[in-house]
């Protein structure tokens, strides 16, 4: 069922060359390719159905209200949510945790209170609770992890005292590719009273999520790490959590009435959607969604354990390698980090680059990791549904070739 | 393959010219890139008639940083401050003689950076004309 | 040059029938629709291009950052903005708005302030600043206008006293059309003491629009009403304003530095935009500012002058019409708001809907205006580039067949 | 066009039944839709039989809301409050006959949320069931 030759045929970008050679497309915790369907949902949406939405009474209108809440519904039910009344509509992961730190956080953290991280958090998940912290008065405090990403579960137990009113925490490192242990980090949080939201970025595009059985708080996603396009993000939050947060952007849309004087908000989740929103781009990740239902996300998962295992074992047959995370390819999502003796990871990018090989160099985001790994930077090889062992293959040879360049 | 990083530049990086730390340089300037944790000083010495003496450049990162800022160094000797003001990115790249990407050109460009820096001192320092439309 | 039918070929969703008719898209100040190059190019992007931006050392992303902020520079122009720095990537008009009341009102409005609007503004340019106004003890005026929408420039001249920090107008009422005197109310606020921001959601589309000339301090713009797609929107700031503000959305890309306790900012423009930003749509909005300026904007003033004058004779003739707004065609852009009779604007809507005709009916987001007008409710037909006399005869016989039914 | 509003609707909307207001209700409500300004307000008379004696509604707004609002009073009448609470959304929309989009579908139930105001009392008012998946 899953075949990668077929998925790959989907992806127009993957058939083209760079610097004459094949491109290998190995950067997709950055961002993902697109599929065609997703293309085309898009491109036939502005053919012939667009129209602003929810207002309107005409028939372009009707068709792109309904086109743009069903895919709503798909969003919701792809994480398992109670109710797509769950389901807000952001540009990005970023502006997802943004908003539950501006509308949730200005309203429940107070001086004194805790905000608790980890330390393979992305930027994302860092910045804007610093920023709380520094409005309010609250402090940030950061969960140990060790040199594989790993959470130390006695740390958590201490840290969770009673000041910690929110954790937020990765799915997945965007470097080392650990997953976190959600439940477990999840419910020991609740046990202490907290609040937690989960940064599903990297874990929500390659592994199975249902909001529901892990009872996460809120969730946020970007829709152009799971095939989607760009524009578009989710934030998921448990009903009776968005209900009684005021709203954050205003404007039209969001309201029901509005007097000289006040305003008064609309129903969930368009309380938190102001002004005319991302419609194709909520279209094109519905199609995306149906695209990875159709594929099985256990099949994708199962698909990057096995791409993951073949790379852990080619990649460490390069001399003087140094691979970052688990060892276990079930502990880690499809993203490898690495260094290659004292080569710097831009120059390593570069050379690859130059053979035609997409991967990330630098900090990936996430500097205080970086920090505690002790390197300024890394190079990263992140996989999805069309990458294949042949593709780790030419990465593992150009490394090779590049270590004796720049070895010289 | 072996065209791309070109024998010069791996020579610089392998072999640096001008590399270390003046006892007591005249001028000096440090800065850094935090996107990649490329780190460059470069350190004068200029004398009286304001040519420059001696140079040496310390610190650590890529390739390119590494070997472009040996090879600004090569430049800067036997210079006058004014004539190292007139250096430009053209040279540095000339020098380089491969093309690179805008996140690479920060690394090749950082050490003529810290050179602006050191020599005009920073709240001198002309802007950036980093802005052509 | 320009020549309708020829651009009418460029858009592919009005060759279509509704419900047997031939569509007749009268709904552009709501959202307008999109060329050919604009969808082909974004389609295109993903076909080829598509990478995550700004830190990528391989040739995709090199691109893909390249013609995002090509983009940029091609709207900086398009405004006139000295400097790309002073562009800003959004969602939307709204977004826009909010940026500037959370990153500078949050900083420079107080107590006993004032923030100034006038009374025919769209909620996006309401709801935000009444928010500031509660949080921070600030209050909300409004300039008077008359029932055509004309400012009353006396009242300007005593509201602006020395609470005054912030006018917030629109350029161009969604409703009743009204261009308002924006050089004024620029140069008269200024000299009062006070920070400028424009609404050009509807102004912006429709008319040249030269931000250094009219000194405007803050300028909003929604790409979707210009030709772009949906899920792009531009703030325009003065460089040394945005160089203080402190930023909004925090996470990735907006920052230089960050460790466990702090974080540096980016520089302009990228302090402002967190995250992954809206790549495609940037490209698709750059592409609708190339197909605007290859009309011309003067030229596409012209004709929705020429249209408004043909729609404001023939709509007249429709016995029981009751039109908003001025009268002089030169005074006004491409939306006309009007009653008919004591028929409700809904139903008015859904019998144009049923011949094709596709208007907008409500209070366009513009409560506090309707209150003014004391109705609650007006139907709205609204011009851009691709629109033609023959669907203003269109609308008017429609009407006229509506009146007999619902009068009966 | 003549088939789109029909005949039964514009006589409703011209005709309206039961309109104005009872001196006495035992049950009234208001509500309106603030998206179009349309008002509703319907007052009942219960006897002690819990049958509806007498209806009346109020209120303006376009003709699907005044013509539904015409329409489901005269449901109403003779009705017990158990089957009023019975009456539905296909209720409404058989009645009209036409078909809405989602905007014109709230003009449309608007008096029959009203109506479930009166019958029930605001507290004890059943969820919406609008939440097809
Ligand atoms: C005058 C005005 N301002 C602001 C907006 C909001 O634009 P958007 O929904 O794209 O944020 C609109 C759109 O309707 C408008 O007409
Ligand atoms: C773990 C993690 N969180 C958050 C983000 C931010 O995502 P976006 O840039 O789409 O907002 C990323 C993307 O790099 C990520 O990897």
């Amino acid at each position: 069922m899953f075949d990668v030759d077929v998925i790959r045929q989907d992806f127009p970008i993957l058939h083209q060359q760079v610097n004459g050679k094949p491109l290998v497309y190995l950067d997709s915790a950055a961002s993902s390719q697109k599929p065609l369907p997703v293309i085309q949902a898009m491109d036939e949406y502005y053919r012939t159905t667009h129209a602003n939405v929810h207002r309107g009474i005409y028939q372009l209108s009707e068709r792109a209200t309904e086109a743009y809440e069903n895919a709503r519904k798909k969003i919701a039910r792809f994480i398992n949510a109670r109710s797509w009344r769950e389901v807000v509509f952001t540009r990005n992961a970023t502006e997802s945790i943004n908003l539950v730190a501006y509308a949730w956080g200005r309203h429940h953290v107070k001086a004194g209170d805790t905000i608790l991280l980890t330390e393979v958090e992305h930027h994302a998940n860092i910045v804007p609770w610093q920023q709380l912290a520094a409005e309010t008065g609250a402090s940030v405090a950061y969960l140990p992890v060790d040199e594989r990403g790993c959470c130390d579960m006695a740390a958590l137990e201490l840290l969770l005292d009673n000041t910690v009113k929110l954790v937020a925490f990765t799915q997945m490192s965007n470097v080392l590719g650990t997953i976190l242990p959600a439940e477990e980090i999840i419910a020991r949080s609740h046990a202490a009273g907290a609040v937690v939201l989960m940064d599903g970025a990297q874990g929500v595009p390659h592994m199975a999520t249902d909001v529901q059985a892990l009872d996460v708080d809120f969730l946020a996603i970007s829709g152009h790490k799971m095939l989607g396009p760009t524009g578009i993000g989710i934030l998921y939050g448990k009903r009776h959590i968005l209900e009684e947060m005021p709203p954050f952007l205003t404007g039209g849309e969001m309201i029901r009435r509005v007097t000289k004087d006040s305003a008064e908000w609309n129903d969930l989740p368009w309380k938190f959607e102001a002004g005319t929103p991302a419609i194709a781009e909520a279209i094109g990740l519905g199609v995306a969604v149906d695209y990875l239902n159709r594929l099985d996300m256990h099949s994708v998962r199962q698909h990057e354990i096995d791409l993951m295992s073949y790379a852990l074992r080619r990649l460490s047959q390069v001399e003087g390698i140094c691979l970052y995370g688990p060892h276990d390819p079930t502990a880690r999502g499809g993203a490898i980090a690495f260094n290659l003796g004292d080569t710097h990871a831009h120059d390593l990018a570069s050379i690859l680059d130059h053979e035609g090989i997409a991967i990330r160099a630098g900090h990936h985001c996430a500097m205080p990791l970086h920090q505690k790994l002790g390197v300024p930077a890394t190079a990263r090889a992140s996989f999805y549904v069309y990458n294949q062992p042949s593709e780790v293959d030419r990465l593992a040879e150009v490394l090779e070739m590049a270590r004796q360049l720049l070895e010289g | 393959m072996d065209d791309f990083y070109r024998e010069n530049i791996l020579d610089h990086y392998r072999h640096p010219h001008n590399k270390g730390e003046l006892a007591q340089p005249t001028h000096t300037h440090q800065e850094d890139n935090p996107l990649c944790g490329d780190v460059i000083r470069i350190d004068l010495d200029v004398n009286e008639n304001d040519v420059i003496d001696q140079v040496g450049f310390s610190g650590e990162g890529c390739a390119i940083s590494q070997a472009s800022a040996s090879m600004l160094t090569e430049m800067l000797e036997g210079k006058t401050l004014e004539e190292a003001k007139q250096l430009g990115k053209e040279d540095i790249l000339a020098a380089l003689g491969i093309e690179l990407g805008p996140v690479r050109l920060k690394c090749a460009l950082l050490s003529l950076k810290v050179l602006k820096g050191a020599v005009y001192g920073l709240s001198s320092l002309p802007d950036d004309e980093d802005e052509d439309w």
